[in-house]
């Protein structure tokens, strides 16, 4: 099934009527003993489909309904199409035998006497008909598809040049679920009751001792404990503050000195001591 | 915030710098808070798009609406013209490929069997090939029976590039159903009254209409 | 024979619709005789041109001549806006990532050793530096233990991505089992009665009932 032009072409030219082109002439009417030229007939078979497409070809050159097909007379003409197409030794997919078997088959079904039985025995015909009508709808379906303006081939996008821009380098966004869900995730992977311990101070508490933590880093030396707190944040924040010292000292990551009793309080990075 | 104006500009100028159609979600998102005030992002597009269509009225190009969005296209009763610009004509299809499609596109899903159930004849790789490079077709699962064949279906893509919003829009295949309807055990069943042509004016059309 | 604002429109839609700058010449060639009768292609093209420029004054768009001919552009005035809908789609974080933020965030100050214990695996630089760069993690101190490791805490930086006044505002701990119920896919943990109750009673419950 190439796309070769002249099977394109030997197909359009049949929908217009014409059996076959030999050497530039157009012949535009079967031969009554149906005998096709040997050339013409290898462009023909090149452009069937397949033997629901020869059959329907067939039929049609007939003028006949597919409703009413001569199933004997049709079959003769499809065999001697095959037996054509094996003389000149052409390349037979199977399928065309497969459906020379079955119009015999069909044909032997209807010469044998019909039964008197009511039980409205399927007519043979009516799988080879309902596949025949399906055929030639999925023909028409595919011309009326092919006629639908398309892409590049009738439409065309209009464009114009993009503007520079300098590339964002775009950063994940995460949302604070994706936060909960992961931290639920390790925690219950991890011993929990560890975890709870730690945990008891509230978030409030742990913020403020990396605040701390790192106004005392920055610091490099001494800050004044008083400095810490900020009255503006009321009683609340002053306690938040207390215990963050309080838990930053006993974690021992800050060291609370005083040099003298009532003296100044301050605060400093730990210094190194021995553990024991 | 912006105006009315410099937003229509702004989808003008986001419609023509696209690769393909876009979609107002996509035109919507390129405003930010500041842009917007109070208003609605997406009303602003939708807006804008308006007038956008009205202005293209009568001109080379026009506003088109297609299944993944909105793109401007050149007015097809310019492609002669245009088409002369391309020395690499558009591909011709087969008509194996072309029924191949059709039948994707009218009765997906489906697998490599059922087509070739239909048309009576193998189904070649190549052309399944050419119809997934082509971004029409795609797989959509699997069928479950032995061997678990591929199902295939049609992509936004084809949508897209045959200038359709849905499969609604095609011409009705008609309906495999009214053979056995009419052939069936109630043979007087009528064809069903949105089908476009009766069945029996179908078969008894003249060969040269083909 | 077409008249000017045919032209105009065919070169138009020509400009739209070719991929890059189109010349005088190539655009002259879209005319055939019959178009033009006795008129010369390239003045009707220039014309067309002019007429163009005129038109797409004030519009998201341009009309510029390069070196190789004409094209539309968009007005760069409009990249900001433009270049939203060309920004790469972000990454997603990975969860070893998400698992360590978090830890952080609810156990500040920590060192990597800390995480490390609590997650059961190596956290890898290159996540620390990640959460360096986006500015929402920062060394805030050293252990006084040997080896003297890095203590994080989180920055305000976090606080301002993740929209937060304080870090008083997330949940407590207490409230993840039950929120993960309601937000997580693999939650198998019942909500927990006391989820609305404050944080100074919850602390005051015996570790073995929670």
């Amino acid at each position: 099934m190439s796309d070769a032009p002249t099977r394109l072409d030997a197909a359009r030219e049949r929908r217009d009527n014409v059996v076959a082109l030999i050497d530039g002439k157009v012949f535009d009417e079967l031969p009554a003993d149906l005998y096709i030229p040997p050339d013409a007939l290898e462009v023909c078979l090149e452009a069937f489909e397949g033997p629901l497409d020869l059959l329907l070809y067939l039929i049609r050159r007939q003028n006949l309904d597919i409703l009413d097909i001569e199933v004997a007379e049709v079959t003769e003409q499809y065999l001697r199409y095959i037996d054509l197409m094996k003389a000149l030794k052409l390349d037979l997919a199977g399928e065309y035998l497969l459906m020379a078997a079955m119009l015999a088959e069909i044909k032997s079904r209807l010469l044998l006497p019909q039964p008197a039985a009511e039980d409205e025995e399927e007519d043979p015909r009516a799988e080879l008909v309902r596949r025949l009508q399906e055929y030639e709808r999925l023909k028409r379906a595919a011309e009326n598809l092919d006629e639908l303006p398309r892409q590049d081939r009738d439409l065309f996008g209009a464009h114009a040049g993009k503007p520079e821009w300098v590339k964002a380098r775009v950063q994940p966004t995460v949302d604070l679920k994706e936060l909960m869900v992961a931290l639920a995730e390790v925690l219950r992977r991890a011993d929990l009751h560890q975890t709870h311990a730690v945990q008891l101070e509230g978030l409030s508490v742990r913020e403020r001792m990396s605040d701390i933590l790192a106004r005392v880093n920055a610091a490099s030396g001494f800050v004044a404990f008083d400095a810490l707190f900020d009255p503006r944040e009321g009683r609340r924040g002053v306690v938040v503050t207390f215990l963050a010292l309080l838990e930053l000292a006993r974690e021992a990551l800050v060291d609370l000195v005083q040099n003298a009793p009532f003296s100044p309080i301050y605060v400093r990075p730990p210094q190194a001591r021995e553990t024991s | 915030m912006i105006d009315a104006h410099q937003a229509e500009r702004i989808v003008e100028a986001a419609l023509l710098a696209a690769d393909g159609p876009v979609s107002i979600l996509r035109l919507a998102n390129l405003f930010t808070a500041e842009d917007l005030g109070e208003r609605s992002a997406q009303t602003l597009v939708r807006e804008a798009l308006d007038a956008l269509g009205r202005r293209t009225a009568g001109r080379g190009y026009e506003l088109v609406r297609v299944a993944s969005g909105f793109r401007f296209q050149v007015r097809q009763e310019f492609s002669p013209w245009v088409s002369r610009l391309f020395d690499e004509r558009a591909p011709r299809y087969s008509r194996a490929l072309l029924e191949t499609l059709a039948l994707i596109v009218y009765r997906q899903p489906v697998t490599r069997g059922d087509i070739e159930q239909v048309r009576g004849v193998a189904v070649s790789s190549s052309i399944m090939r050419t119809l997934s490079e082509r971004g029409w077709i795609q797989a959509v699962g699997q069928r479950e029976t032995p061997g678990r064949p591929t199902l295939f279906g049609t992509t936004r893509r084809f949508l897209d590039d045959f200038n359709l919003q849905s499969l609604d829009q095609l011409p009705p295949f008609e309906d495999l159903q009214s053979f056995v309807a009419t052939h069936g055990e109630d043979a007087q069943a009528e064809p069903t009254p949105d089908e476009t042509r009766p069945l029996a004016e179908v078969v008894q059309l003249p060969v040269g209409e083909q």
